[in-house]
Order: structure tokens, then sequence, then C-alpha cells
């Protein structure tokens, strides 16, 4: 077992983990630590295929962004009191059962597969994802900036609310 | 520079998007900011002629403007001027700033242009992204309105739940072809369909799909975001995000899952069956108009995605010409709904009760509209529906045009009960004076009716070059 | 144990992915829920960036930057329409957002 | 000449047609307008049968009507013998008669013009089934006939009763129009020929035997029963006096109940062709006969009387032809027309001057209505078959021809019946004619407008029968060599004259001499009295089936209808509302039941097509 | 000129709705305008009608290529006996709504917007152009009852529409079933006729179709529609449904059914006949017990309308020329009572049989038209009515005797009823409730007269017409002769 393996079962086991945590913990701070340490993680494994732009990115977007804004909206629902929701409503049971089905329709469908790939292939420069980005993907490249742009001006206009 | 034509409408949008927010952000907070719908529709009016004028032809093999977009393209940039229109005078009606709104919708519409042209999986994905985020953005517009603000929020995790499966789905699919390129994936998916992965793919994407052209059961949130939304971005949603959803479903599923077209044939002949039926049975107890649109264009999606289902030239065309007759219909009926909510603030049957008596050409507008959308000719929707299900039928699929065709006699039952309510009813909640609608809304109003009749009429306007667009398709 | 394949990437992320669905059922907490949402996309992003590696098909990763920016950007809005309601409602248990049924 | 014979029945269409339209504006002139067209329709026929007498045989003729696809081809046509020119005669004569005695019966009615077109078309429409070649064009005119009838007896539709009777009329007769018309189509389908002189020779030719036959022959006659009041469909006569006595003389005499003895004459070969079916016929004759006679003695109506009285000798005609007495049936149709139209002309009479139907409130009117009372005298005289009335003769030609065929049952029922005859219509002469006057009902001779009619009539009855002979003969050339001939018989004349004899003694002894009390007689046979006075509990078991069969039966089927067909539509209505009410549930508004129905539907979907996918591995 | 019949009432529905709205007495004139002009261009083409086999006057232009769909008109016999009687009873029609109601803009625009589909129906060469005018005429019903109608109005507007969309729905599978059945894709109707369908798929299909057309035909036990809708519907729309809607159906079997599925029709039609028994005589048995007088009309529709079913179902040429005949003479008849049950509910406001009486003395006209209507309704001699039904006996007697002589019984039925119902309106003693009511006026007895005049006509000389409907039903017998 070589250390890139040992690192994605460590990974692994740590990702799953929390990602339990996120979705079980009744403290909505919890949750969003786990989503940090689900990230990161994530991250971790994406550096085992030698991804290593794409887990800067995550850990960019994820930790720095998207925990930031999770954050900043439970502080603005002001909701320190009662962050502790209940974590889960009466669907959990039935909720819990079809995701365990599922997973393990798709978990059981994909180890059953013929490993095909039996080594990671490519590793990619960040300057060859940025030609990639700057060249065929220049036209979704451009649009996402329309797209963020868009998601600002809404998000900042639905969250002033009405002030008249 | 040739190698950008082909995205000039697509630019022309972009330009409008700056203009609206430079423009916003220059001129008084008060009434002379409706140019800013002006400059809107101009933009769009503008795109619509550059898609017409344009010839086929591609940017890059990821990017194709070619008969199907041409027609999608136009339907959507269509329903953007129309439902301009139809917001024109919403100012006053939401005390909301508008700058923004213009500039969601713009980007919305955006989207589904890209939707209709794209040829690869990322660029696909952003245009969704692009056509979906802003429509939920303006569901929730009117945050103060509860139903507005809770629409948006169910819109957009579902939304968000949807994508992250069709997302699923594709990375499933792409780590069993390592495409992204439609064309590509097609080839690399060829003999493959017994491969459970590739199946489970597939199944994920057809969830995404099936959220964003609402089919049961991944249809839920379609009736509280319409009912919550305003009505104009309703009538968006229900017309150019169904068009946009579709040409989706179209070039993936047609395009690059040909090869799995049993596979999903299948699938989505149940859920056709299934969307319809539930569609309309839920529609009968309803009794808020827009609810009810909402209900009843769950059903008609039931029946569109039988095009789909059919999956041959005949099909797929007949999808497109229904998408086409679906427009001006579905449009005119929610251009009567805002102006009755307009003058009454109500959407509920109840305040529909005489109209035909009040103001007998919204009357007759909305009569018209409710008919062809179930199918009655000369309207049309007849000619749609008897198209779509003639190819369907063409198929083998009797029993499911036999569903439809039930269906159809079914879903004019809740028709008929609005009808009952404009026509029959003595008035009650609507002023003596008629209902005043404003010139944009009258043009809307004149537009879609025109519409109505020139499809049900002469279906050859659109037929013919669905029919050429598929074919080259193919 | 064999050396790392696809497979076992994909396996993981179906793991998480299916967490994420377990998530967005059971969270009541709007936040906690987006945030469920977030790890689904975290699934798809690793989905994307270990395919592109062993497939070496570097279309891929680009997949995975814009999953992850769309991501943020879904959270943005998500967070956005959170505070919109909770400004509304001073609440932000979504089983209770109820007013449009039926 | 013969080929103008259109022109008869087209006449008194014409005068309807347009007394109907000009309506009031005519009411003065109506009766004259039509009475004339009827005039030159009896010249016509008389010139026709003088030229027959001259000539007999069967001229035809034939307008192209419809032609469809399927080898079928109608024609209106007209058929012209001795039969029918004969029959022509009589009803065009009777026709006048009545329609002259009506202009005074009816003078004071402002509704004239009505009344006039409504005979005229009557009158239209029997000439017409008379002259008819073909069996649709004959059931044509048959309805007509029974159309104008309803018209007639409803014609005072304020009283509810008159309306009733019309409507009974109308129905009952139609019910043995359903079999006649179901025997038309048969004998189509069998034979592919509606022509009467075709049929006559296919059957001849024996295309059309046993069973079949027999079908055919009874499915007519029972148009013929209905039309002509036979047993069992005889209810409707006697109410159908409901209408203005001239009516009645007409329906009674020369149209509606001739209708059925005439379709049986005229299409006599083919019941000649089923020997079973003459025997039913005789045997209806006869019981009819019988029966009507029998209620008529009880009556209290003077009309009701004159009525069970036609019934009864309706019976007779028919009896006559079953036995095969072809000419005898007829002649006796001829004589009745006369003798009958006269004493219902003669009730009229007697009504218009009192004011009253019933007998028992009228008496002693010989004193104050002379030639009324003559007249009733003669037509009772010719009725009871006294020589040498008309009736004699007629009734002595019936008689010998059932003693021909050799039954003996009937010709005692004849015989019976012959006295019950002479009883009843001189219990009637007695109690109106020669008792004492009724309290304010003296009465008062009838103007000449309709006394003269009555005296022609009478004049008829009275002479008719001396060209027994003759007229039988010329009859009888219609069916050419096939007529059987009665012999001379001596003694079946004796034993009617003798019963007729006992009937007048009887009904003098009881209502002129008032030795014997009709009252006890009454009581001493109070069954049979009851039995006759509800006329057999006919009219009553027909109420019965009616009133609680059919139409308790139809309400059944409109509850159904309304509750189970009907029901059916609206339950799935309701199943669909319910659905939707249901389905309703499903949008339960929760985010949570959203998602998870997403999952669920993901997970659904995987597993089937997963497992079809296997299955149709698995498949060989 | 086909076009011009079917352009001329939507062109005076367009008219009537551009009018001024404070104009009430407009819309009518622009209606009667329209209808005559449109009886005009019916007779003009009735006398240039050349009597030939096959249809005439055919203009066809391609609509949608692609899918074989062409815009094609003519007419054959069958077809001119029928676009005749729809003119006949819209003209007459707008005649007996004179002194109507509110609302006139809309309720003769819809009017004539319904008698487009009906004359479409009967011109059309094109199976799609059939369907489509086919609902065209069945939905503006739905306002037309339900605006306008009397009693559960909105209830039977309702179901009447449902229903007949239903059947309609059946009609659509079979239409695409023969469009998709064999070689060849094309809706145009000599094309679909030049296929040979298997007997298999004849068998299939013909029950399919006769379901989805016999529905608008009252084919029990699908019938329930039509007493509810015709009870409820205002005069002239009774008129015109039962008057000619209803042949719609009759006519679609004939067309559609019979001439492209022979042997399917001659596999089914002797099960089919039985129905059309109980059709009948059910629908007579129904009808005795009847108290509103809209109801009784309306069952002995149902009952006249298995005649014609039954005329269909032996496919004897001589039957089939009386239903078409029949379809012509009850149209007219049942028109007529119509527009007397209407005239006489706007004098006396009820149709409750037993509240009315006596009616003759006020309104002998109107009593007359009656007794004629009814008359002809027992299939009394010299009106139309008897010539349809004999034909129809006489067909029936010589395929199925048994049946033909159940059906004779119908008559008998009928007569009870109709009589019964003569008897209780319009005769009896006078009520002191009812005077001061008036006869028909002129336009009424216009109305009337043309009705009685026609049902006159065709009765004494049914060669009239029936020369014309044997160009149909020659062909289709030789058709079915040749069958095996």
């Amino acid at each position: 077992m070589t250390a890139t393996a040992v690192g994605f079962y460590l990974l692994s086991a740590v990702a799953v983990a929390a990602a339990v945590m996120l979705v079980a913990s009744r403290n909505v701070w919890h949750a969003v630590l786990a989503l940090a340490v689900v990230s990161l993680a994530v991250a971790g494994l994406m550096l085992t295929v030698s991804a290593e732009f794409l887990a800067f990115v995550l850990v960019l977007v994820y930790v720095g962004a998207v925990v930031v804004l999770a954050v900043f909206a439970i502080l603005l629902t002001g909701n320190f009191g009662r962050s502790a929701l209940p974590s889960s409503n009466e669907l959990t049971v039935l909720a819990g059962l079809t995701s365990l089905a599922l997973t393990a329709l798709v978990a059981g469908v994909l180890l059953s597969r013929p490993a095909a790939t039996a080594a990671a292939a490519g590793q990619f420069t960040v300057r060859q994802l940025g030609e990639l980005l700057l060249g065929p993907f220049v036209l979704p490249f451009e649009l996402v900036s329309v797209l963020l742009l868009a998601a600002l001006i809404g998000a900042i206009v639905i969250a002033r609310g009405q002030e008249d | 520079m040739t190698a950008w034509l082909p995205l000039l409408p697509e630019f022309i949008i972009v330009a409008c998007l700056g203009a609206v927010l430079l423009a916003d952000l220059l001129l008084p907070r008060d009434r002379s900011r409706r140019v800013l719908a002006g400059v809107a529709l101009a933009g769009t009016l503008l795109a619509l002629v550059a898609v017409a004028a344009l010839p086929d032809g591609s940017f890059g093999g990821v990017y194709a403007a070619d008969g199907v977009a041409r027609l999608v393209k136009i339907l959507v940039l269509a329903a953007l001027g129309l439902v301009v229109l139809s917001a024109w005078t919403w100012d006053q009606t939401w005390k909301r700033p508008m700058g923004e709104f213009w500039f969601l919708l713009l980007s919305a519409g955006l989207g589904m242009m890209v939707l209709a042209s794209g040829q690869e999986l990322i660029t696909l994905y952003i245009g969704l992204e692009l056509a979906t985020v802003p429509m939920v953005l303006l569901t929730a517009y009117c945050p103060a309105d509860r139903k507005s603000a809770e629409g948006g929020l169910k819109f957009l995790i579902l939304a968000a739940v949807g994508s992250g499966v069709l997302l699923f789905g594709l990375s499933l699919l792409y780590a069993a072809a390592g495409a992204t390129r439609l064309a590509d994936l097609a080839q690399a998916l060829v003999g493959r369909s017994l491969e459970p992965m590739v199946v489970i793919g597939l199944l994920c994407v057809l969830v995404g799909l099936g959220f964003k052209v609402a089919l049961v059961p991944f249809h839920l949130w379609v009736p509280d975001a319409y009912e919550g939304a305003p009505t104009p971005v309703t009538a968006f949603l229900s017309v150019a995000s169904k068009t946009a959803g579709f040409v989706l479903a179209l070039r993936l599923l047609a395009g690059a899952f040909a090869a799995l077209s049993r596979e999903w044939g299948m699938v989505l002949a149940v859920l056709a069956a299934a969307t319809m039926t539930l569609g309309n049975f839920a529609a009968i107890p309803q009794t808020n108009l827009k609810r009810l649109l909402a209900y009843s264009s769950v059903a008609q999606a039931g029946y569109l995605i039988m095009g789909l289902v059919a999956g041959d030239t005949l099909g797929l065309s007949a999808l497109l010409y229904y998408l086409a007759a679906y427009l001006p219909t579905n449009l005119a009926a929610f251009a009567v709904v805002i102006a009755i909510e307009q003058a009454s603030g109500s959407t509920d049957l109840a305040a529909y009760a005489g109209l035909a008596q009040r103001s007998p050409r919204l009357g007759l507008v909305l009569m018209l509209a409710l008919l062809s959308l179930a199918g009655i000719p000369p309207l049309a929707g007849f000619t749609a529906k008897f198209y779509l299900f003639t190819a369907v039928f063409g198929q083998g699929y009797v029993w499911l045009v036999v569903l439809a065709v039930l269906n159809s006699a079914l879903s004019l039952y809740y028709y008929l009960r609005v009808i009952r309510a404009v026509y029959i009813q003595p008035p009650e909640r609507l002023p003596a004076t008629g209902v005043a609608v404003a010139w944009p809304l009258a043009l809307v109003l004149t537009a879609t009716l025109i519409g109505i009749l020139l499809l049900g009429v002469f279906p050859g306007l659109v037929v013919e070059s669905a029919r050429q667009a598929v074919q080259h398709l193919l | 144990m064999g050396a790392l394949s696809l497979e076992h990437y994909l396996v993981v992320s179906s793991l998480l992915f299916g967490l994420g669905l377990f998530g967005v059922i059971t969270r009541r907490h709007a936040v906690a829920l987006l945030l469920s949402v977030e790890l689904i996309m975290l699934a798809v992003a690793l989905n994307f960036t270990a395919a592109a590696c062993f497939l070496g098909h570097a279309a891929g990763q680009v997949f995975a930057i814009f999953v992850i920016t769309v991501a943020a950007a879904e959270a943005a809005v998500g967070l956005a329409v959170v505070i919109a309601i909770y400004r509304t409602q001073q609440d932000a248990d979504l089983d209770r957002l109820t007013v449009l049924k039926g | 000449m013969i080929a103008n014979a259109w022109i008869i029945p087209l006449l008194p269409l014409l005068a309807a047609a347009v007394v109907a339209l000009l309506g009031r504006r005519v009411t003065r002139l109506a009766g004259g307008l039509t009475a004339s067209a009827v005039f030159f329709s009896l010249v016509i026929s008389l010139k026709l049968l003088i030229l027959l007498l001259a000539n007999p045989r069967v001229n035809q003729m034939t307008w192209p009507w419809l032609q469809s696809a399927g080898q079928l081809a109608l024609e209106a046509g007209l058929l012209v013998d001795p039969l029918s020119a004969m029959m022509l005669v009589i009803v065009s004569f009777v026709s006048l008669m009545i329609q002259v005695y009506s202009l005074g019966y009816m003078s004071d009615d402002p509704d004239r013009p009505r009344y006039f077109a409504y005979l005229s078309l009557f009158t239209f429409s029997m000439l017409g089934l008379v002259l008819a070649n073909n069996l649709v064009l004959m059931y044509m005119f048959w309805e007509l006939v029974g159309l104008c009838s309803y018209l007639l007896i409803g014609f005072w539709y304020q009283k509810p009763e008159a309306a009733n009777a019309g409507k009974k009329a109308f129905i009952v007769t139609r019910f043995g129009d359903l079999g006649f018309l179901i025997g038309i189509l048969l004998i189509g389908h069998l034979l592919n020929t509606f022509n009467i002189a075709e049929l006559g020779q296919a059957v001849q030719a024996g295309k059309l035997t046993g069973g079949l036959a027999t079908t055919v022959a009874l499915l007519l006659f029972a148009g013929a029963v209905g039309k002509s009041a036979q047993f069992p469909l005889h209810i409707w006569l006697p109410d159908a006096m409901e209408g203005p006595t001239p009516v009645s003389a007409l329906i009674h005499a020369a149209t509606m109940v001739a209708a059925g003895v005439f379709m049986v004459a005229r299409l006599f070969p083919l019941f000649t062709a089923s020997p079973d079916a003459l025997t039913v016929i005789s045997y209806i004759g006869g019981g009819t006969a019988f029966l009507a006679a029998t209620m008529a003695c009880v009556q209290n109506d003077i009309k009701r009387i004159l009525a069970y009285s036609t019934v009864s000798q309706l019976g007779y005609m028919m009896l006559a032809l079953g036995c095969g007495g072809y000419t005898a049936g007829i002649f006796h149709l001829l004589t009745h027309g006369a003798f009958k139209a006269l004493l219902f002309l003669a009730a009229g009479s007697v009504i218009h001057a009192v004011h009253t139907n019933r007998i028992w409130d009228m008496g002693g009117l010989g004193r104050t209505m002379k030639i009324t009372s003559l007249v009733t005298l003669v037509g009772a005289l010719a009725l009871a078959g006294v020589f040498p009335f008309a009736g004699f003769f007629s009734k002595d030609a019936v008689l010998l021809a059932v003693a021909h065929s050799g039954r003996l049952d009937l010709l005692v029922i004849g015989l019976l019946t012959a006295l019950i005859t002479s009883f009843y219509i001189f219990r009637l002469f007695f109690t109106v004619f020669t008792q004492r006057p009724a309290a304010g009902k003296s009465g008062h001779e009838s103007p000449l407008v309709m006394t003269l009619p009555m005296l022609l009539l009478a004049l008829i009855s009275t002479v008719l029968g001396f060209w027994a002979e003759p007229i039988q003969q010329f009859l009888g050339q219609s069916l050419g060599a096939a007529a059987a001939e009665a012999g001379h018989d001596r003694l079946i004349p004796l034993l009617a004259f003798i019963a007729a004899c006992f009937g007048f003694g009887w009904a003098y002894l009881v209502y002129y001499q008032r030795a014997v009390s009709a009252a006890l007689l009454a009581r001493r046979f109070s069954w049979l009295y009851e039995l006759l006075v509800n006329q057999y509990y006919i009219d009553a078991a027909y109420q019965w089936l009616v009133r609680r069969l059919l139409f308790a039966f139809s309400r059944v089927l409109a509850w159904f209808d309304r509750n189970v067909v009907d029901g059916a539509v609206n339950g799935v209505a309701w199943l669909c509302r319910q659905t939707g009410s249901l389905l309703r549930l499903v949008q339960v508004g929760r985010l949570s039941a959203y998602l998870l129905a997403l999952v669920l539907g993901l997970l659904i979907m995987a597993v089937t097509v997963l497992l079809t996918q296997s299955a149709v591995l698995a498949l060989p | 000129m086909l076009s011009l019949i079917l352009a001329i009432p939507f062109a005076a529905a367009l008219v009537i709705m551009f009018l001024p709205r404070e104009r009430v007495t407009w819309p009518r004139w622009v209606a009667l305008a329209g209808t005559l002009v449109g009886l005009a261009a019916t007779l003009s083409v009735w006398f240039r009608f050349q009597l030939t086999q096959g249809f005439q006057f055919l203009e066809t232009a391609p609509l949608l290529p692609s899918l074989g769909i062409s815009y094609s008109l003519a007419l054959d016999g069958m077809g001119l006996a029928m676009i005749l009687l729809t003119a006949i009873i819209i003209f007459t029609g707008v005649l007996a709504s004179w002194d109507h109601l509110e609302r006139p803009q809309e309720f003769f625009a819809m009017l004539l917007v319904l008698v487009t589909g009906v004359f479409g129906v009967f011109m059309a060469r094109d199976l799609f152009l059939f369907f489509l005018f086919y609902e065209l005429a069945v939905l503006p019903m739905y306002l037309l009852i339900g605006i306008w109608g009397t009693g559960r109005k909105e209830y039977s507007a309702m179901k009447l529409t449902l229903y007949l969309l239903v059947g309609s729905a059946l009609m659509l599978v079979g239409l695409l079933a023969l469009y998709f059945s064999g070689e060849g894709r094309s809706f145009y109707l000599p094309d679909i006729a030049a296929k040979a369908f298997t007997p298999g798929f004849q068998k299939l299909f013909f029950p399919v179709l006769f379901l989805g057309f016999g529905t608008l035909a009252g084919f029990w036990p699908f019938h329930t529609w039509s007493p509810d809708g015709h009870a409820s519907a205002p005069t002239a729309v009774s008129m015109l449904h039962a008057g000619v809607l209803m042949k719609l159906g009759a006519f679609g079997i004939l067309r559609i059914g019979v001439e492209l599925l022979p042997q399917g029709a001659q596999f089914w039609a002797p099960w089919l006949g039985l129905f059309t028994l109980v059709n009948i005589v059910y629908g007579s048995l129904v009808a005795m017990a009847q108290t509103d007088l809209k109801y009784v009309v309306a069952y002995s529709s149902v009952s006249h309308m298995g005649i014609v079913l039954l005329g269909i179902c032996t496919l004897h040429p001589v039957a089939l020329n009386g239903a078409v005949l029949q379809m012509f003479s009850h149209g007219i008849m049942t028109g007529l009572f119509f527009a007397l049950v209407g005239m006489v509910y706007g004098r006396t406001h009820t149709r409750i049989i037993p509240d009315m009486g006596g009616l003759a003395k006020q309104m002998p006209f109107l009593a007359v038209a009656f007794t004629v209507g009814g008359l002809v309704s027992l299939g009394l001699p010299g009106f139309s009515g008897f010539v349809a039904e004999l034909l129809v006996f006489m067909g029936a007697f010589r395929v199925h005797p048994v049946y033909a002589a159940i059906a004779v019984t119908g008559i008998l039925f009928t007569a009870i009823y109709v009589l019964r119902v003569v008897q209780k309106i319009f005769f009896g003693p006078v009520r002191e409730s009812f005077h001061g009511l008036t006869d028909a006026n002129g336009v009424e007895k216009t109305c009337l007269a043309i009705l009685m005049l026609v049902m006159l006509g065709v009765g004494v000389y049914p060669a009239s017409l029936l020369r014309v409907i044997n160009l149909t039903v020659e062909p289709l017998t030789a058709l079915l002769r040749s069958l095996p």
C-alpha cells in the first residue's frame, strides 16, 4: 500500500466522518465546522491525484467563501440561541433508508465495476488549465462572471429587503 | 472576428445587461426609470433580430447556432420581450427596485440562450445555472411577501439539489466516457447502455432534467415557486425556463445520450404518464389561478416530454412546435392574470367572476388561452397536441397517446371552471368600469392572441423549420 | 486492496453525495441545509477532478473549477434568501415554511 | 277516365288544405267548400264505377316515388278495380252525406274550418287507402286515416275525455298497425315486392306457404284488428264517441273501421294462402260480433250502443272474410256503411235536439221528431236484418258464407248475435222514441240540411239489398276466378229472420210493454250484468297493463338511467375530483418532503431500470 | 365555394364580435344575414351539385405537408344533405332566438362559430380537418349552455363538453391508427381509403371509432350527456345540438368508420346493433316517464338516433339510405321540437308537463306545429320521418328480422309519449293562469313553417333527398358487397 493509498483512505475516512457530522449534528456551528473539515479532506483527496490547483481553489472557495458566508448568515439571522434546532425531522428514518439504499446502490455499482483505470494518468498544470479556460472554455468562463454578477446583485437586492 | 459572430445575440444581451446596470446607477429614482425597461426591451428585440438574421454557425465546437438553437432562442427572446412588457408597470405594484429586476431577467434569458446553443457539458452547465440562479432570485424578489420568499427558498434548494444530482450524474458519465463535448460523449457511449454506472449517471441526469422541466415526482417545487413568484416572473418561468429545460433535455438525451435511448425512453414514457396525470388531477381542486396554471404547466410538461419519448424527427419537431405553441398560449393566460392582479390584487379564481362582462377582451383572451392549453381547435395548442400525439403514436406508444388524450379531456374540466368564472358567473369583485390595461400589457395580449391563432391555423410557419432543424440535428 | 483506481474516488464521493442527500432531506435549519447542498457539490467536484486525472482529460478539472465556483454563488444566493426569509418570519426552521402548499 | 282516378282523393285534400290555410277567414264557406269537393269526387267515382260495371277489370297506374340502392324502388300507384270502385263510391257518398249533415250540425261551432278540414282530410285518406296499389302506400294512408280519427275524435280538445279518446284511438290502432307494418316488412323481405297485384300472383304461384304465410297473414290481420276494432283491440271505438256525432258516423260507416275490412279484402289472396289464418280471423270475427253485441245491450249512451253495434257488425264482416265469404263481407260493409251512417246521423239529430246522450233522458221523441224516428226505424230494421232492408241481404250473405264453410259453431254464434242485435237496437228505439217524454226534453226536428242526408241514406238502406247479387258478382271480379260463390239457401235467411224477430220481441216486452222489468233482470243476473257493464273487464285490464306495467316499467327505466347509467358518469367525475383532492395532499408544502420525493424517485428509477435491464439480459 | 360556406358564418361571428356593445339588436340582424347568405350558398351548391357518385367541389391546399395534412373540402351526396340540414337549422335557430336574452353579441358569435365547425365536419376531406372542426363544433356548447341555459346549466354544460371530448379522444386514437397503418403518411381521406387495412386492424379499431363517434350520436349507454345538455341549453342551441351535432357522430361513423373499415364494420355491426335496439326502445320508454318537456324531447332524440345507428349497423343499402335520411329528418324534426319548447317556455315559463294544459286555445299555431312535430316523431306517413324509418326497418328486416321487429315497437312507445305530451300541454280545459298568452308571432311562425314545410316536402317526395343520399350509399354498398 503506497503512501498515496494510505492518504486516500485516511482522508476518505475523515471526509466521510465529517460529512456524517455535518448532516447529523444538532448544532449548526458544528455543521459549519464539519463542512470546513470535509472541504479540507476533499482537497486532500484531490492532492492524492495531483490536482493541486483544484485543491487550492476548493479550499479557497469553500473554506474562504462558503464557510464565511455561512457564518455570516448564522450571525445575521441572530440564531445564536436557537442554533441548536432539532437536527432532523420525522422523515429521518425514511430519508436515511432511502439515501442509504441509493448510496449502497451507487457504491455497489461502482465497486462491481472492473477497475478500468488503474493509475492516475494525467497531471495538469495550472497553465494547462488556464489555457483551457481561456481557450475552448472561454465562453463558460465569461458567462460564469455574468452569473456571479447576477448572483451578487440579486443576493444584495434580496437580502437588503424592502426598504420602503 | 467572424469566429465570434455566432455569439452576436448573446453579446447583445450582455451589452444590454451592462446598459441596464449603468442606467440604473445614473438615472434618478422616479418614474423615468421605466427607461430601463425600454433598454431591456430594445436589447431583447435587437438580439431577436440578430438571432433571426444570422446564418448557421458555431463557436469553437462548443457552441452551435443551428436551427434548433435559433428556434429556441427566438422563443426565449420573444418570451423575454413579452415578459418585459408585462412587467413594465410593475414598479408601482411591487415597490421594488427595477434595475436589478431587468438585469436578472436578462441574465436568465442569456442563460437560456446558452442552453439552446451549448454543445458541451461545461457550457451547458453554466448556461443552466445562469438560467436558474437569476430565476430563483426573481422568484424571491419581493421577500416582504412571505409567499415570494418561501417560493424562492424552495425553488433555490430544490434547484441546487437538482443540479447537484444532475452534476453527479454527469460526473459519472464523464468518468465513464471521458468527454464533455456532446458529440464525443455520444460516440463514447455507443454500446454501453448496459453498464450500470452509465445507467446510474443517466438516471441522475434525468432527475436533474426532470427537475428543470417539472416532471413528476421532481415537479414539487413548481406549484410553490409559481405561486410565490411575482406573476411576470412566473410567466417567464413557465415559458422560457421550460423551453430552455426542454432544449437541454433534447441536446443531452437525443444528442449525447442517443445510445441510451432505450433506457431513458422507457423512463421518460412512465414519467410522462405520471406527470400529465398528476398535474391534471392536482389542478382540479385549485382555487388560485396562478397555482392552477402551475399544475397545468406540470401537465403540459408531461405532454411535451412525450416528444422526446418519440425521439424521431417527427417527435422532436413536435416538441419544438409544441413549445412554440405553448409560449403565446401560456403568456396570454398570465398576461390576463397580471392585469387582474393589478386591478384587484388577487389571483384567486373568485376575482375572475364576470370578467367577460366587465372586460370582454380580457375574458376572450383568457378563454382562448385556456382552450389552447386544453387543445381545442383552431388554436395553437390543438394543432401542437395533434402533431405531438401523432408523432408519439407513430413510435408505437399507443397507450401513452390514449392516456394523453384522456388527460386532455380531463384538463378541460379545470380550464372550463375558470372559463365558467369568467363567462358564466356574474361579476362580483371586478370594477364596473372594467379592468384597466396599460398599453404594454395590451400589446402583450394582442401579440399572444395573434400567436395563438396564427400558430393554430398555420402550423407550417414553425413546423417546417422545426423539422429541418431537427433533421439537421439527428 | 490493490492500487487506487478511479472507482475508489467515485465510491467516496458517492458516500458524500448520499450523505448530502440525507442531509438536505433531514436538516431543518436553513443554513445547515445549504451546507448539505455544498456537500453534494463537493462530491461532484471530487468526481470530476479524480476522473480527469485518471482519464487524462483536463476538461474534467475545468468542470470541477466551474462547479466549485457555481457552488459558491449558489451558497451566496441561498444565504441571501435565508436572510430575507428570516427578516419576515424570524425563523429559520424550514419545516414551518408551509404557506404554499396543496 | 280511369287514368284520372287520382283526382278523386286529390279534391278533398285540396279542399282541406285551402280551408286549413285560410282558417277563420272562411268559417262560413268552409263546409260548402269541402262538401262540394267531395261531391265532385263522388261524381267521378260514380263515373268510374259505371265504366267498370261495363268493363270490369283491374287497372293500375304508377309513378316512381323513391329509389334506393339495394334494388328498392317504391312507387305511388293507384289500383282501380271493382272493389276499389265500389268503395270509392260508398266512401265519397257517405262522406258527402255527412258533410252536408254537418253543415247543420256544426253550424254554431266557431272552429268549423278546422272541423271541415279534418273531415275532408279524412275522406282523402280513406279514398287514398282504397286506391293504393301497394302495401307501403296503403300503410301510409292507413296511418293518415288513424291520424284523422285522432284529430276528429279529439276535436273538442278542451274536453279531457275527448282528448283522451282521440289519443286512445290512435295508440290502440297503432298497436295493431305495428303488426301490419312488420307484416309488410316481412312481405317485402320474403316476396321482394309490395305491389298488391304482384303479391297476389306470387301467392298463387306458391311462393308463400305454410307457417310463413300464416305469420304474414296474422301480422297483417293485426292491423285490421286495430283499425276495425276487433277483439281485443276494440276498446277504442266506444270511447271514440267523444267526437262530434257526424264524425262518429264517418268513422263507423265509411272510413276508419272500414279500412280494416277493406284491407283484408284487398289482400284476400294472401289470406287464402293460409287456412289457419283464415280460421283465426273467423273466430276473432265471430267472437267480436257476439261479445260486442252483448255489451251493447247494457249501454245507456245512445252513441255507445251504436258503437258496440259497429264493433259487432265488423265482427260479422271479419267472420265472413274468415270463412271465405269475400263478397259477403264487402257487401255487408257496404250496407252497414249506409245504415250505420244513417243510425248515427239520426242519433246526432236526437242529441242535437235534446243535448244529452243518455237514452233514459230521452223518450217519446217519435212524436216531435217524426223524420228522425222514421229513419231510425229504417236503420234499426236494416241492422236487425229484417226483410227487405239491406241488412237482411248482407247478413244473409254472411251467414251463408259461414254455413258454406261448414263451421256450425260460428253459425250458431252468428245467429245468436243476430238475435241480440235485434234486441239492443230496438231497446234503443223503444226507449228513445216511444216512451213517455222525459221532463223538459221534448226535442224538435232537425233542419233540412240534416234530415235530407238521413233520408237519402234511409232510402239506400232500404233498397240496396235488392242489388245484392249483381254487386257481389261485380265485387267478385276483383279476385278474378278465385271468388268462391256461396250457394243459395232458404234455411239460413229464415233462421236469421226468426232470430231477429225474437230479439225484437224481447225488446218489445221489456222496453215497450214493460212486461218484464229490466231492472229485475239486471238484479237476477247481476254477475252477467256486471260483466257486461264493465265490458268484460277488458278495458280495465288494458288500464292495468298500461298504468301498472308500462308506465311503471318506464319509470323504473328512467330511474335506472338517472341513477345507474348517469350515476356511473357522475361517479367517474366524483372520483376524479376526489383523486385531485387526494393528490393535492402530496404537495404538503414542506421542503423536506419534496426533497425526499426527489431522492426516492431517483432510487426507484434506478432500481427499476437496473432490474429491468438484468431481467432483459436474463432472457434467452 | 365550400370555403365560402365555411367562411360566411365565421365572418359573421367576427363582425358580431366587433359590433358596438350598446347596439343590442344588431347582432341578431347580422346573424340572420349571415345564416341567410349561408343558406343561399348552400342552396346554390345544392343546385349545382351533379347527380353523380363521388366528391364534388373539391378544394385543396397543403396545410402541413410534412405530416400529410391538407386543407381539403369536398362534398358528396351525404355531405350535401347534411350541410343543407345545417343551413336550415341554423337559419331557423337564429329566428327562434330572435327575442333574445342578454349578451346577444356573444351568443350569436358563438352560435356561428359552432356552425362553422359543423359545416367543416361535413365537408372535410382530411382527417385532421375533420377532427379540428369536430372539436370546434363541440366546444362553444359549453358557454352557450353555461351562460344562456336554464336549470342545472353549469353541470350539464360541463358534463356534455367533457363527455364529448372523451369521446373525441377515443376518436383521435382511431384516426391516428388509420394514419399510421400501412404505407404512406397522409391524412387526406382518399389516400387513407386507398390503404388496405388488414382485417385484424379493422376489427380492432372499428369499435374504437364507433364508440368515439357514437358518444356524440347518443349511443347507449353513452347518451346521458344529451338529455341534460339538451334540457339545459337555450332554444337555438338545443336545436343545433340535437338537430345537427348529434348527426356529426353518425356522419363520422359512416364516413370514417364504415367507409374506411368495412370489414371491421361487418364484424361488429350485429353486436353494436343490439345496443342500438336498446337506444330505440329504452330511449322511448324513458321519455315516457319524463315530466320535463325538454327531457321528453331529448330522450326521444336518443331513441331516434337509435334508429339512425340501427340503420348503419345493418349495413344494408336500403337501411343506410334510411339512416342518412333519418339524420336529416330527425334534425329538422327535433329542431322544430326544441324551437317549440322554447317558444312555449317563453310564454308559460314552465317546462313541467303537468303544469301546462289547454294551451291550444291561446296558441293554436304552436299547437299545430307541435302536433306536426309529434306526428313526424311517431313516424306518420307524409312526413320525412316515416320514409326514413320505413327504409331503415326495411333494410334491417332483410338483415336482422328480429332486430327490426323489436325496433318497430319503439315507434309504438313513441306514439304513446308524444300523444300524451301533446294532450297534456295543449288539450284539456284552459287554465286561468295562462290567460292572455299569445300565439306565435311572425318571426316564430316563419321559423316553424320552414321546418314543417321541409319535413312535409321530404315526406311527400323523398326522392328529392334520397337520390342525393343514394350517391353516397351506392358506392358504399358496392364496397361492402365486395368484401369476402
